[in-house]
């Protein structure tokens, strides 16, 4: 009936949706944000620890959400680990294109081995109503990682 | 309205019924379309949309201005739609009866001008933990901005209201408005409307109903209830968006200073000071919506030629059919389960997001809602935050349709296994 | 659109225009309908009226809440409909369109949230005696209610502006808004939109413009003019009734609390505290009108299909051929004579009360508003407490149908006598 | 052009609307009550002499209006005058009828010579916007003369 929705709901998103890694408060954590999609209700808080050099050290996350969400911010925290910030925006500018349009045309530049990883959640565009699903970790990653407030908030809206 | 009908007070001739809404014809994603919003928004029969066609083409002018027949002929139109109202609501004017834009609207112009107007700080609203955002939130600016108290009457976990904390909580004399929801559209609950106007007026409150569902599922008749005020919104009773009804017992309508100023609503302006017309144009600023007061009208005549018994029965026939499927899928909970209920069904599975069980379902071809429905306090009530699948039934859902939901919920389960 | 305009660009060819707006096609009293009050309300074009029709029979759900096909659809349509809105104000973003139930209530929002949530009592609130009691009324109701000072702008004899009395009443600072009409719905007037907006910036003041008329009969660019707020509604644009726009910088709409409560404005809900979410939607409560934004949609479309320039030659060609015919009827007068005017005329005959001679107009098939058009205080400002008749012309309006006028107004002159 | 039009406006009523009788403020009046039309902004300004015998010895009135509101003002003051002001309200609810619906069932009854004298308003039921601007005195007589307060109010809406 459903065979048709395993594009969106490939093994490896039921997988991190079920168990996401990094699910957990980060105690130390120098930069942290909340995400809201008011729409649906999903909800994270993301802690990320920048190292002094500008690296992504660790990023966890909380909050509760749909497997589409909590399968993206699982995959975004274990891709981050050890990117400069720079690196992460991109990361971050590339996987929305990802999410929307289902290709990523200069992904064969830099950073193509993280794309790959993140490729399962391509599928996210066929379903205009679940990219914010796909982006809402990624919104609250550039607010985490925003200048100035240590204390940010990212709406999917 | 044809008048077809008629023949069938055996129950509802659902197929007739269909016939009548163009868009359900339509196959989505491969899938005929399940259409299992109605809550949300309803669907609109031909006889809605070509009354409103017909105003545009042949009747059309702004009202209550021009001395000309295009004029006189949209002012009788658009009067016509509001004494139909007040005959659907049984009130006792059509004077009683304001149009708004939404059902939002209609309890927004309470909280302001009753409730700023006449409310006095210190003084408290009443409401219950199944409202809508609609009745809540501008209950909650009211309560910041105007320091009248807000209190909150429990729901029970069969999903109805606590009449007993609503008793406690009215005791103290201190409420001045009890504004609670005459059917959740989240639960479904049909709440006691007349139980808690009665309560209500012991205690010297008067009662806001929302009726944006009962007006639906369940014939309304404000005075029997003993209600001060009624609000409902058009596009779910079969009629167009940009429309609702604030209907409030004359006397209140007269006490309230008016909420939006602008044109139709004066009657002498000069910079200095302004004089109020009489209600209801006292509450209608600027042009009205004229072709959806045409729309809703016809919507209006629609279900009163169906008829309240028949549509009901064929509700209850749905919910008994909804109960018993749902409960055999497994892993499924249903939210609620209160004695008066209409065909409004909330749900969660145990393996499934909402968000995610829904777009299972829309390839399925099946449309429900996933989300909190804009009762998020509910969810919370009930623990579960995350929000639930939401699918209620209109005169146009068929048994078939609940089969089509219950065997694709099931497959869903194994889907996310 | 069927975009059959783009050939005549030497102008409108307004008989093709007429094919598109089946109403004009009756007799009205056994005469042909001329339709001269579009100021009041314009009549739809097929384009709009199919257009809500296909989105009721097709592709309707309610909008931003069920994540399935047709949800989706109605949402796309919908935003599609406030991007249009945006290019058609050339606004800078989308994000800075709120859509309301008409300029009234866009009005009344900027009254309440900008006028009681950022303007402060002691501050001062500028508008002219030449406003739509829609920009008065509200502007009174904040001053009684939240003591802001309510400042006039005088008219010139001539029906304009008088920018030197603007600048007088911005002298001292205190104005916080400058709140006047882009086009006066009495006299005709364009109003020096940038003018006003750099005298009012220079004082300190933002400027709201009131372009109910405006929008209708000029190219309309809000960061040009530099606008802060601009209102207009869409049942005189050729668009449905029950909607309405309201326009304004981003940062403003940020700066501003909610109006009304309820569902879709906000981020969270608990009992104790509510979040709100951003614009727009922080300021469109409960369900939006829908079908409306579709058909409005289809009405900028339609106007610019035919385009600014081509409909501004026909306007000017009507209002020339109207000002010669009219100063041709004896004993007939007519209010303002404004350097720019678009094709709104107000007029007294000596020997006839503008209602009496509406009538007689009526029975001529000839469709004007007589009485003092929601501008009580203008009319005051002229002597002409009894009102005036008023001819407004549209897209579909001839030079044959101003001839009717004049030979009727001779006619009823006589008939007076 | 408008010859259909002399049904509505009469000789009598244009004559009566040019030159309105006991067209003045009413020294000593002891009824007194205003009208207004908020849809073309008529408005009259009524005075009545009530004599102790509870007779309408005079009245008069003042405003601006239509041609039919001041016809219609003048004859009323014309015909109730020396009227009881129950007699005064029977012909107030005849000619209310006699506006809307044209005719006047029982109008061979009592007051046949007053309805005989307001016959020539009879006109205005076939312009239904109009039927206000005849009602509007008569709404204006009844609030006069309603019990209680001296001063009233009447709005034809
Ligand atoms: C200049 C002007 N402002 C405001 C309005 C009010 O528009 P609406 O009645 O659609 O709110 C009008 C029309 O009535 C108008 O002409
Ligand atoms: C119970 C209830 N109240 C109020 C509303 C608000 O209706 P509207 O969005 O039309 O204002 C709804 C529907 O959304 C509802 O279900």
């Amino acid at each position: 009936m459903f065979d048709d929705l395993r594009d969106l709901y490939q093994e490896v998103i039921l997988d991190h949706g079920r168990k996401p890694r990094n699910f957990r408060r980060l105690e130390g954590a120098n930069r942290v944000a909340r995400g809201d999609n008011p729409l649906c209700g999903d909800r994270m808080e993301l802690f990320v620890n920048v190292s002094p050099e500008g690296r992504i050290a660790e990023a966890a996350f909380q909050g509760r959400g749909c497997a589409i969400s909590m399968a993206s911010a699982s995959l975004m925290t274990e891709t981050v680990r050890g990117k400069t910030q720079a690196e992460a925006a991109e990361l971050s500018g590339k996987f929305r294109e990802l999410a929307m349009s289902g290709v990523c045309p200069d992904c064969g530049a830099s950073l193509a081995g993280e794309m790959e990883r993140l490729q399962p959640l391509a599928g996210v565009h066929e379903f205009p109503s679940r990219v914010k699903c796909a982006t809402l970790a990624w919104h609250t990653l550039n607010a985490a990682l925003a200048d100035g407030a240590e204390e940010r908030n990212a709406t999917s809206e | 309205m044809d008048g077809h009908f008629a023949a069938s007070d055996a129950g509802l001739d659902v197929a007739r019924v269909r016939e009548d809404f163009p868009i359900l014809a339509q196959t989505v994603r491969g899938k005929p379309l399940v259409f299992l919003d109605s809550a949300a928004s309803a669907q609109k029969p031909r006889q809605v949309i070509s009354a409103m066609v017909r105003c545009m083409e042949t009747a059309y002018a702004n009202v209550h201005r021009g001395p000309y027949y295009l004029s006189e002929q949209a002012t009788d139109a658009y009067e016509a739609a509001r004494a139909a109202v007040a005959r659907f609501l049984g009130a006792a004017d059509a004077r009683e009866v304001v149009f708004t834009r939404n059902a939002t609207e209609s309890i927004n112009l309470v909280a302001h001008s009753y409730g700023r107007g006449v409310l006095r700080p210190g003084q408290a609203v009443l409401i219950s933990e199944m409202e809508h955002h609609a009745n809540i939130v501008p209950w909650q600016m009211l309560r910041d901005g105007h320091g009248v108290e807000l209190r909150v009457c429990r729901v029970t976990e069969a999903g109805e209201i606590d009449l007993e904390d609503l008793s406690a909580k009215l005791a103290d004399g201190k409420v001045g408005l009890v504004a609670v929801t005459h059917m959740s559209n989240v639960l479904g609950t049909v709440t006691p409307a007349e139980r808690i106007a009665a309560l209500a007026h012991e205690a010297g409150a008067l009662v806001l109903f929302d009726g944006s569902q009962a007006a639906v599922h369940r014939r309304v008749d404000v005075q029997a209830i003993g209600a001060d005020f009624y609000a409902f919104t058009g596009h779910k009773l079969y009629g167009p968006t940009g429309i609702g009804v604030l209907w409030a017992r004359a006397e209140l309508l007269d006490r309230m200073p008016p909420f939006l100023g602008g044109g139709e609503m004066i009657s002498s302006v000069t910079f200095e000071k302004t004089e109020w017309a009489p209600a209801p144009a006292k509450f209608e600023a600027g042009t009205p919506p004229i072709v959806e007061a045409v729309g809703l009208r016809a919507a209006i005549d629609y279900v009163s030629a169906i008829g309240m018994p028949a549509s009901e029965a064929h509700e209850r026939r749905l919910v008994d059919h909804a109960m018993r499927r749902l409960s055999d899928v497994e892993g499924l909970t249903v939210l609620g389960r209160a004695q008066d209920r209409g065909g409004v069904f909330s749900f969660a599975l145990d393996n499934a997001h909402p968000h995610d069980l829904s777009t299972l379902l829309d390839r399925a071809g099946i449309a429900v809602r996933a989300g909190r429905h804009c009762a998020e306090p509910l969810h919370a009530r009930f623990g579960l935050e995350g929000g639930t699948c939401r699918a209620s039934f209109g005169l146009y859902t068929t048994v078939e349709e609940v089969d089509t939901l219950a065997e694709a919920l099931t497959k869903a389960r194994e889907f996310f296994n």
